[in-house]
């Protein structure tokens, strides 16, 4: 039982939960409305598309890599459909939503490419490839935003379950940006802890030299890897699409450090093969928390940035503070032999 | 490799050896001249003049100091995200001294510019050692430092400024900016003795060396009775310094300074850098590399605008020439790069 | 004749229908406008961009500065080299131009707004608060500062609760925001938005919550993307000017100046109408914002 | 351990085998055979091929054309990592390839999971062949720790359940017992004994020479890449082995020295908690101090402790009459201490780094001016000079380290620290991994230093090392220290009570966390 505890507070999870109490738990005592259900609906929603892309963003770390491009990938896949749907009316959901997906996992693949069989630094490649995209976006749109979308994505980017009648107005309840994001979490979930795909990353991830030697294939891994995030990408994408109900291609514009952010922040390391999806959703949480969190405290716009990076510096210090110690400590966790 | 010959080496003795011992200069330099050349060719009689040139001297010495500051960090495998931040956390209170001073208006101007300054580097060297601290000292992942470090940067820029710009500065401050020695803008005089100063420091001493062994195994360095805390918060402080003179340049020639100058640079000092040859993961790279890459930049911006391309076309030849000089790397030294996996 | 018109940024919807205004007239005019600017609001760039062009040899620049004291002394090198150069959109230092182009007068356009707020809030008592685009952004600054300060005055009892809160430019920001601030101030009875895509976040939000009826939103948007907030009453009131005529008043004031015709006050500009000149003799006024309410929203194309 | 009946005809076999890398001929017609039931013991220089042989048979390489590998009465030309795994030929390398972040069942059980049909993970399975794997080696353990949270001798464990798990029929090790103590070494024996009983032959590489004949029935040595003998072990003896090996005679007898003369460091009752507790001892100019004990028993942190690594909580150190307290390497380095750690290729080198630059690293402020400015050509004769001193090869200083052979390798770290003159030199583990003849050189160098005036300490497991050079041989057991004998007393019984007595029975260390029944 209480071994059960200790391994609960040893997990790499457990520092970014302590400080995500302690911002809910400052930010509750200075406006109560911060638990109330619907703030807590409004921050997931309004966060749904950096939780999604994060999930994308944390298989590549996983791998080891980084993926500057997701802005770039977000913007495009935004623009594209959304220039479809205004252009021909098309209206079929399913096939705008599948078609987001393919748009990203495209220049996933492109990306996964130059860094698994040109061996660019994934840094370099991704950023290179953000650089093209926003500047091929912005020649190509000149920034107009996309409006007059059909109503039937508008509707849909409004849908709650569960709704009723909010106290002041409109409806309250689960906003279906929330069910995407959560597919989008089981998704990678499952990808990573129950496929064979998935269990190759983390150990590619682990060690590269190992995976090799029993039989995988290193190059097809990293590429699948992009690809999954330009393909969550898409996902996130047409998301964003229904929140906004319109496309602003200018938006994503530095989005890149966002989700890198909330995943790092989630405990995943940069050198590859650790991190979890239930760290990445606390890790945007914890974002969405800080910035909602100062908001609703009531602090000046002026102190809200210095707060935030004062507050990552500290999650990421007492993670690594943590980290010490536990490496120090790790022999003595051990398997023996039973004698004869 | 020690042959030892009677005759000097000709000058195209010495070519072929530099080729040798360093091609990847070579092909930047080729690429640099094939450039060049491609430019005059589509603005005759306007890209290569005096005066064009003149222009780069003006315009390339704030983001190439910049790309040096970025540089030095890349190499012990660092990266430094707030280097942008802190310059202009730095310049903005500077700025805020020099306007104060000069409205009281008892001082004579040299001084303010002399006190302005030196609180400008001060302020840097304490980004440096901020940064410094939580990367040596603490063991933070250089990325994650500068992400939270940045934004602490720019959030105080904000709140001292709340937004607006500071102006006000002795007329005198403009001049390093916008003057010039014989015809060279001091801004480019400027740059070139930093970049002196920072080859020499990087190439030549043993705090140089030693940022590179750190970039290649930290440990084992430590090891060696290397302290290399300080070799690695030094680097952060070096970098500091170098945006804090790419500060002093920028808000003279701008003749104001605001918390938001120059962020399109971060990721550009990045780009340079990895172009003139520095590896991401750290223990390589040389700052002429570096400088090699910011006038390729250079050119091709300048370039473009004097033909009048649209500027997003700018940004996509950037990201494309960065690629394939990097693919192209891939195919020359493949075995290098197997090698070092 | 070669004139060259730099917006503060390329690729944002606004500057693109000044673009188009811009061009028009170059058209009209037979000369060649360049319209050209960075790609990010980013003075630095805007600089060097000047610098470059003063280069490639040009006859008149019209200049929105993203920071004036940063570009001065590219202009006085303009200046220098005998280039004519004019402001438009937002004021440069007054040494540095020869004429000063406004689509409104800055601290009329303020007042407005908050005479806007008063009258979608119905009551001109309670608390209110500012989404703006940057914080660094001088001619949103202005607007709220001479907002502000005129509301103080005039309207006592209306209050703002907090800083103006940064949306970055953008909608998604401002609507989460939004969103936040409504949570934090539940008496909040009015919202103004200052950046095109600021009133739109603020009107999603607020009509996310169904408090259309509540909350008022104002503030300075583009007529087409603010057209279907309007219609629902999300958004009270968009004000704004036509920036394709900002575009055209600007190219041809950079004309009549190179070719030697007199600029005088109540001046008929072809395609945007009379102007008013200051005594300064320097800064032009082009007249009156617009305002846009669901009724006129879609007469306007941009 | 009598030869096997079992022992049959050969389920490997290699005809002819070449591998040639540009400009290196690794292997030169080699015929190998092993047979199912034998520990085959391989046997070589630093170089001399071995690891590029069991490459071959795992697939990793292809080698040269025109040679046969003939497994289980089939021939090919090469193998893949498929085939060979398949035909039961499973290499366990010396960095036990497995994978950090995962769990230890799932290390175990990963290759057979991955060759299973379906795309999902069946959990349920990897669970009970994780557990099969670990009883039939006679190990119990938490199956859900991450694999790099285990001792080295642990991970060992774990990278010998997974070959289990292959059925493996070949079972390749290259110098599994590098980083065992004698204990851990006793175990894998016997593990490795009851492999062989169950009929599996076994490929074992090692460079200590008494394990070899401890453990293995034939043996197969290799120089240069050519195949130089094999022999079932009654027909070898040790000096016969190491001539074939080295193609000379190599001295193996002990050599002590003077003893040393006045103490230059005393170190009394230094504790560190969880590390070492109440370690004494002192040090005298001239001699050689062994330390040994098992993995584990606090030797190398009692070591990090002098060299600023691992700052005791209590206890004094006193270097030449003055009371000293290092807080870090740098300080160390300054007081006049030399450290060559355990690890080279993590802690020693900087790989990637050529010769000159790691081998004047402590000593590169030196060739600085006042300007700071390093005179390079100095710097160039003074590499040079430490090269040739030790006899490092190739002698070129601009060669990079990584590309250097371990003994050459080990050589470097040694040489910069003799670069800076120190009074003490620390090494750990000094010949790990690295073959007789190299070994013989290092402690030869080890002792003409101390018959210089150097105090020097050696930690090694390796007691017949320990033997060798030690003046005075301290032995530590869980933290303390068990015993302090003289080297010419010593033997290697005595050393080996005194490292385990009572340790069999011992308590726990505080704060470990016991996963026995
Ligand atoms: N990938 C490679 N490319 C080029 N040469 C290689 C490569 N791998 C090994 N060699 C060379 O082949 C020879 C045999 O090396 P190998 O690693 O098989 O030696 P070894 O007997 O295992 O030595 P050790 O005892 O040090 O492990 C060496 O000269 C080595 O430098
Ligand atoms: N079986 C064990 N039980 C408890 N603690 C252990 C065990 N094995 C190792 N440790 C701890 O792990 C740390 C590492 O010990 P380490 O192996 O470095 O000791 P050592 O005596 O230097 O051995 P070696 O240098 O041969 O590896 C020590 O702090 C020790 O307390
Ligand atoms: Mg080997
Ligand atoms: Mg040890």
């Amino acid at each position: 039982m209480s071994n059960r505890v200790k391994q609960i507070l040893k997990a790499r999870e457990a520092s970014i939960v302590i400080m995500l109490a302690v911002v809910m738990v400052v930010a509750f005592l200075m406006n109560n409305t911060f638990l109330s259900f619907e703030n807590q609906m409004d921050v997931i929603k309004s966060n749904a598309v950096l939780g999604i892309a994060a999930m994308g963003m944390l298989v590549v770390i996983l791998t080891g890599g980084i993926d500057i491009s997701i802005g770039g990938q977000l913007a495009l896949v935004t623009v594209l459909t959304g220039q479809l749907m205004k252009e021909t009316g098309f209206d079929n959901l399913i096939v705008i939503y599948l078609l987001g997906i393919v748009i990203g996992g495209l220049i996933g693949l492109l990306n996964g490419l130059m860094i698994s069989h040109l061996s660019l630094p994934p840094i370099i490649a991704t950023l290179g490839m953000n650089t093209i995209i926003n500047g091929f976006l912005k020649y190509y749109t000149n920034g107009a935003w996309i409006n007059q979308l059909p109503q039937k994505i508008i509707d849909f980017g409004m849908i709650k379950l569960f709704s009723k009648p909010g106290e002041v107005g409109g409806q309250v309840g689960v906003p279906i940006q929330f069910i995407l994001f959560l597919v989008a979490m089981i998704l990678t979930w499952f990808m990573l802890r129950w496929t064979k795909l998935g269990r190759s990353i983390m150990a590619m991830g682990g060690n590269r030299v190992s995976a090799e030697r029993v039989g995988l294939n290193n190059k097809n891994l990293t590429t699948f890897a992009y690809v999954f995030s330009g393909m969550m990408a898409g996902l996130a994408a047409i998301t964003y699409t229904s929140i906004m109900k319109s496309v602003d291609p200018n938006a994503f514009i530095g989005y890149e450090m966002n989700v890198i952010g909330a995943v790092v922040l989630g405990g995943a390391l940069l050198s590859g093969g650790s991190g979890s999806v239930l760290g990445t959703f606390l890790g945007v949480m914890m974002f969405a928390y800080i910035s909602n969190g100062l908001t609703l405290a009531r602090i000046s716009t002026y102190w809200q940035s210095i707060i935030v990076g004062i507050i990552i510096l500290l999650v990421v210090s007492f993670d690594m503070v943590k980290l010490h110690r536990e490496t120090k400590r790790m022999t003595k966790v051990d398997i023996v032999p039973i004698g004869d | 490799m020690e042959k030892v010959n009677n005759n000097p080496p000709t000058i195209g003795d010495r070519v072929i050896q530099g080729i040798r011992k360093d091609p990847r200069m070579v092909f930047l330099a080729l690429v640099l001249i094939g450039l060049i050349v491609l430019m005059s060719i589509l603005a005759p009689g306007r890209f290569l003049t005096v005066r064009n040139f003149k222009n780069m001297g003006f315009q390339m010495a704030e983001f190439g100091i910049l790309a040096i500051g970025m540089s030095v960090v890349i190499m012990t495998g660092g990266i430094n995200l707030s280097l942008v931040s802190s310059s202009m956390l730095g310049a903005i209170v500077g700025a805020y001294l020099m306007r104060a001073l000069n409205q009281a208006g008892t001082m004579s101007d040299w001084s303010i510019i002399l006190i302005g300054i030196a609180s400008i580097l001060t302020v840097s060297v304490l980004c440096g050692l901020v940064n410094g601290f939580f990367v040596a000292y603490v063991g933070v992942v250089p990325m994650l430092v500068t992400l939270g470090t940045q934004t602490v940067f720019n959030g105080i820029s904000l709140n001292i400024t709340r937004g607006s710009g500071i102006s006000g500065f002795p007329k005198v401050f403009q001049k390093i900016g916008s003057g010039t020695l014989f015809d060279i803008p001091y801004t480019l005089l400027i740059y070139i003795v930093v970049i002196l100063i920072a080859w020499y420091l990087v190439q030549k001493t043993p705090w140089g060396v030693h940022v590179y062994m750190v970039g290649g195994n930290e440990k084992a360095t430590r090891y060696s009775g290397v302290n290399t805390k300080k070799v690695l918060t030094l680097v952060y402080v070096f970098s500091a310094v170098m945006a804090g003179i790419a500060g002093i340049l920028m808000i003279s020639r701008y003749n104001s300074a605001k918390a938001d100058y120059g962020s399109s640079y971060t990721m550009m000092a990045i780009a340079a850098t990895v172009l003139g040859g520095t590896d991401i993961n750290g223990g390589s790279g040389k700052v002429w590399g570096t400088v090699m890459a910011v006038l390729i930049l250079q050119v091709l911006s300048s370039g473009f605008n004097i033909i009048g391309i649209n500027r997003n076309i700018t940004d996509i030849v950037t990201g494309l020439i960065l690629i394939a000089v990097l693919s192209i790397n891939h195919f020359t030294s493949k075995e290098k790069i197997r090698k070092s996996k | 004749e070669t004139i060259v018109v730099m917006p503060k940024l390329v690729g944002i919807p606004y500057f693109n229908a000044s673009e188009t205004g811009a061009i028009e007239a170059g058209k009209e005019l037979g000369i060649e406008v360049i319209y050209t600017g960075p790609t990010t609001g980013d003075a630095a760039q805007q600089v060097t961009m000047i610098e470059d062009l003063l280069i490639k040899g040009i006859d008149a620049l019209a200049i929105a500065p993203n920071d004036p004291d940063a570009v001065s002394p590219a202009l006085q090198k303009a200046i220098a080299d005998n280039v004519l150069v004019v402001d438009w959109d937002t004021p440069a230092s007054g040494d540095d131009v020869k004429y000063s182009i406004h689509q409104i007068d800055d601290k009329k356009f303020g007042e407005l707004i908050w005479d806007k707020l008063v009258e979608a809030m119905g009551t001109d008592e309670g608390e209110y608060a500012i989404v703006t685009g940057y914080l660094t952004a001088a001619n949103l600054n202005t607007w709220i500062k001479y907002g502000t300060e005129y509301a103080a005055a005039k309207y006592p009892n209306l209050k703002l609760v907090t800083d103006p809160v940064a949306s970055d430019e953008s909608a998604q920001e401002a609507y989460t925001q939004t969103l936040a601030l409504l949570g934090a101030y539940p008496n909040l009875k009015g919202i103004v938005g200052i950046s095109t895509p600021a009133p739109i976040g603020a009107a999603m939000a607020v009509q996310e919550k169904g408090l259309q009826d509540k909350v008022a939103v104002v503030g300075s948007s583009l007529p087409k993307d603010s057209s279907p907030y309007l219609k629902d009453g999300s958004l009270d009131f968009g004000i704004l000017w036509d920036p394709g005529k900002l575009g055209k008043l600007t190219v041809y004031i950079a004309h009549y100046e190179l070719n030697g015709t007199p600029i005088t006050d109540g001046m008929e500009i072809p395609g945007v109408g009379p102007i008013t000149l200051w005594e300064d003799g320097k800064t032009i006024i082009m007249g009156d914002p617009s305002v846009w309410t669901a009724e006129n929203a879609d007469q306007f194309d941009f | 351990m009598s030869q096997n009946e079992n022992v049959s005809k050969p389920y490997l076999r290699l005809k002819n085998i070449s591998k040639t890398f540009p400009g290196v001929k690794a292997l030169q017609n080699i015929d190998f055979d092993v047979r199912l039931g034998e520990v085959h013991a391989l046997i070589g220089e630093n170089g001399a091929g071995k690891s590029t042989l069991i490459k071959i048979l795992a697939g990793v390489y292809k080698p040269d054309a025109g040679g046969i590998l003939e497994v289980d009465g089939v021939e090919y030309p090469s193998l893949t990592t498929k085939e060979s795994m398949h035909h039961g030929i499973i290499a366990i390398y010396q960095d036990f390839s497995l994978f950090p972040t995962l769990s230890v069942k799932e290390n175990i059980a990963f290759s057979e999971q991955m060759d299973s049909k379906g795309w999902l993970m069946n959990w349920r399975e990897v669970e009970k062949t994780a557990r099969q794997a670990l009883d039939n080696l006679g190990v119990k353990g938490d199956l859900n720790i991450r694999a790099n949270m285990l001792s080295t001798a642990k991970q060992q464990l774990v990278a010998i359940a997974r070959a289990l798990v292959y059925d493996a029929k070949i079972l390749i090790m290259d110098e599994p017992t590098s980083a065992l103590s004698s204990g851990e070494v006793d175990a894998l024996f016997q593990i490795v004994n009851k492999l062989r009983d169950q009929g599996m032959g076994i490929i074992f590489i090692s460079h200590k020479l008494d394990e070899l004949f401890r453990i293995s029935d034939r043996m197969t040595v290799l120089r240069d890449g050519l195949k130089i003998a094999t022999a079932p072990k009654s027909e070898m003896t040790r000096k016969k082995l190491i001539s074939l090996m080295v193609g000379r005679e190599v001295s193996d007898e002990r050599m002590l020295g003077e003893g040393g003369s006045d103490v230059v460091l005393e170190v009394k009752n230094i504790c560190k908690k969880g590390n070492f507790e109440d370690v004494s001892f002192t040090l005298k100019k001239g001699e050689i101090l062994g330390i040994t004990g098992l993995v584990g028993a606090g030797r190398t942190e009692t070591i990090q402790a002098l060299f600023g690594l691992n700052e005791p909580d209590s206890g004094e150190i006193w270097l030449e009459g003055k009371k000293i307290s290092p807080k870090s390497p740098a300080e160390a380095e300054k007081l006049g201490i030399a450290f060559v750690p355990e690890s080279r290729q993590t802690e020693g080198l900087i790989l990637q780094q050529n010769v000159e630059n790691n081998i004047t690293l402590p000593i590169l402020e030196k060739f600085a001016n006042k300007l700071m400015r390093i005179d390079f050509k100095k710097r160039r004769t003074r590499a040079e000079e430490l090269i040739k001193q030790l006899d490092v090869r190739p002698n070129y200083p601009h060669m990079e380290t990584s590309k250097l052979s371990g003994g050459n390798q080990q050589k470097i770290v040694i040489a910069k620290w003799l670069a800076t003159n120190p009074k003490i030199l620390i090494v750990d583990e000094p010949t790990n991994g690295i073959d007789v003849g190299a070994k013989t050189e290092i402690h030869k160098l080890l002792r003409s230093l101390a018959d210089q005036g150097m105090a020097v300490i050696m930690v090694s497991s390796e007691l017949p090392e320990i033997l060798a050079v030690s003046d005075r041989v301290l032995v530590m057991r869980q933290g303390r220290v068990s015993a302090i004998v003289d080297g010419a007393d010593a033997d290697q019984e005595l050393l080996m009570s005194h490292s385990v007595q009572g340790g069999l029975h011992g308590h726990d260390k505080k704060g470990q966390e016991a996963h026995h029944e």
